[in-house]
């Protein structure tokens, strides 16, 4: 069972369909699946429901599937920083459903562990828990919260083996973990990939097991969001 | 005379204690991390899976994988750690984060905040901060007491809230208050600031403590 | 000439396909890794948190770090990661192991497993049997036919469950039987084992394969 | 806030008390926080609920709190290898609450994580879900599960610095890392102890904010349970 593709279209072959669920990992432009995006775009695949902390911003990462309008539906706790995405959800072109960020990063862990559903403090008393469920436990309220699937999960890491074991690194780690699990596929992009029995098995973050194809993103380019700095003294 | 944001900044940093995991909001309250005493042991979490952040780097050491919460660069200390977005928000949720400064449009006198959407403007989404302020042991807001001549401090918030009952203390540039099952109390007033200045720029019902500090 | 011990290990191999991740409970499925076919990747999971196990350690080479769920020493391959008993049951609950082989006390002909108790004898524990029967995409028990003139295959389990429905093969030293919607069917028979003799020993409603397949 | 302490002993004092709910790591005795228990041992505090996948056995780590009868009830998967644990439980002196090990783990997690309650499939239609919340979804059903928490939490791991990160090494991570988010002290003892930033902050497993006091293990003796061998070719 051969593991890895040689490019990011070749690796999504067979794997997309109008309407479908996707899961794309990343906090920002850090840790996004970029070349994976792309290979989307270049697709044309449409009406996707994308699952996504945020949307990109423009011209980079999700921004890329806004401008050409394949998203229908983005889940994602914060899309603040995309023109795209503003005009066409005032325009009534694009559903939001919005989740905190805890919330939808612990759905997403749910969705892939086989947990149905569990409770959170998170959003009692808000918009958010409007319409769910709500029980009292040790005289605190909690809303109930569903465990989130996707038909593709595309993330980043930093190494992966041909197993498909996967380390990540820094803050780029972010959601991939979890989408990792919760994808009927996942494909990994990574910028290093090497043999089997390279990575030290206590430092992998994701097992082989949850992720069916990788493919190598040789010299990857990645943006800086908000380049912040201080002074040498 | 009204504090200054960094003033405010200032006397947020004396809630931290030696110890503590503390999670800062954008804005205002990103400065509280200059305030940290001397001696004094915080690690800083950032909630999109830091623990134990840095300051800013130096010019030409930017690296696109470590970034905050708000999406700026920073650096990494001898005692940091990184974890998935999942993991850092069993942290936050599970109340193992000690104090959460952050910002807010209002706050209500029975500790309702809201701060993330305004209906009819667009909305950006709440990110992390319904998470935190359900989570944290003790949620602190540092604002303006007053913006663009609407009262902040209010008897209910207008606002769709972020949280329910969750703010423990305000510091807004007048003065700190406190947020508890008997309401909104003023323990601190700015310096040259009136009693009778605090009431009028708050709908909130207030109490003045018996131990007010002026300062 | 009912099948062995080793003999239905090899058949259970059979169950297997490349890349498969699978979770191999203790005594008689065991042996199955004995099986794979040459050419065949198969990952062994082991509940207590691990994928990729190895074989026995030499003598030597024991190391109390490294153990499966039945508590042996074993080794790592170049494929194995590690992860906590958290991470392991997420991913037996979710779905992602693709198949179980374990033992069993009673198998009903509704799927239902019994393997964990049987009331007024010492109760040792489950362990993680009801969580791979539950969550594994495919649950294979290997078992002899019938036990201390006991059938084991039955129209309803008499001994409290490990998992309702949940059973989607059975292995004994007599045949191979399926269990779906439509109840129990034989699959196959050991050589020289007669419809008649499954039949007697097999409490549960049996119906025989258009296809059945004689050894 | 000095997290290290010399021994033990020192590093529970003031944290136990008769009656309490102590977690303790471990699968069988491998990743045992050994002398911690034996530690707990000799302050012969008593009536502890005691969460730990497994009892230990005869003379080795639960084990000896089970002889002195430390320990009124345990919380486990599994207590098959104990004859103490047999003659007080058959002698009605000694509580038991068998749960599935997956439970198990994934309650200990959600206590650490604010999740007050989970739904899962396993257990449905067995004794294990009487009594128990029962719920459907997506025409499955589902029985309720309650988050755990501890007043004390002792682990043990590989590697850890002043700060309280920690590492652990291969199967002897098993119950520890979510045991050490769901104490409300955690006590860990670590085989090596290590200045901060010596442990590359990608490969750190359980972060410091969950551990409050740390010792070292030094050349500490681990048990091997069942030695099984293959025979060189």
């Amino acid at each position: 069972m051969a593991k890895v593709y040689s490019d990011a279209t070749s690796a999504l072959a067979g794997l997309l369909k109008d309407d479908m669920v996707i899961m794309a990992g990343g906090f920002g432009l850090c840790g996004i699946p970029s070349l994976l995006i792309k290979a989307i775009r270049e697709t044309g695949v449409k009406n996707l429901t994308i699952i996504s902390n945020n949307a990109g911003v423009d011209g980079e990462g999700l921004g890329l599937l806004l401008e050409t309008r394949q998203v229908k539906k983005m889940i994602s706790s914060y899309v603040g920083e995309n023109k795209t995405f503003a005009q066409q959800y005032l325009a009534g072109e694009l559903e939001i459903e919005f989740n905190p960020q805890g919330t939808l990063a612990e759905r997403i862990r749910a969705g892939g562990a086989g947990i149905p559903a569990f409770y959170t403090k998170t959003g009692v008393g808000t918009l958010i828990a409007q319409g769910k469920d709500e029980r009292e436990f040790n005289g605190e309220k909690y809303v109930m919260e569903t465990g989130l699937l996707a038909d593709l999960a595309v993330v980043h890491a930093w190494k992966g083996d041909t197993e498909g074991n996967l380390v990540y690194r820094k803050s780029a780690r972010n959601f991939n973990p979890m989408m990792a699990t919760a994808g009927k596929v996942t494909v990994a992009q990574v910028e290093h990939l090497v043999e089997c029995g390279t990575i030290d098995p206590d430092h992998i973050i994701t097992p082989g097991i949850f992720v069916q194809r990788i493919i190598h993103a040789a010299g990857l380019e990645k943006k800086i969001e908000q380049r912040t700095v201080r002074q040498r003294a | 005379m009204a504090w200054t944001r960094e003033e405010m900044a200032a006397r947020a940093a004396k809630e931290l204690r030696d110890g503590y995991y503390v999670n800062l909001g954008i804005g205002i309250p990103t400065l509280v991390s200059n305030y940290i005493p001397d001696g004094m042991t915080v690690q800083l979490q950032s909630e999109n899976g830091m623990l134990g952040m840095g300051p800013f780097p130096y010019e030409g050491d930017e690296d696109p994988d470590l970034i905050n919460a708000g999406k700026q660069t920073i650096t990494e200390l001898p005692t940091t750690s990184y974890f998935s977005s999942a993991d850092s928000f069993a942290m936050i949720r599970g109340g193992h984060i000690d104090l959460s400064i952050l910002g807010a449009m209002q706050v209500a006198e029975n500790g309702d905040l809201a701060n993330w959407m305004i209906p009819g403007k667009m909305i950006k989404g709440m990110g992390g901060a319904m998470d935190l302020v359900a989570g944290v042991k003790k949620v602190v807001v540092l604002m303006e007491h007053v913006a663009k001549e609407e009262k902040k401090l209010l008897k209910r918030c207008t606002l769709p809230l972020t949280g329910a009952g969750v703010v423990n203390m305000v510091i807004t540039d007048l003065g700190v208050f406190t947020v508890g099952k008997d309401g909104m109390t003023a323990i601190e007033i700015a310096p040259h600031v009136t009693r009778e200045e605090i009431s009028a720029k708050t709908e909130a019902s207030l109490r003045f403590a018996d131990n007010l500090v002026q300062h």
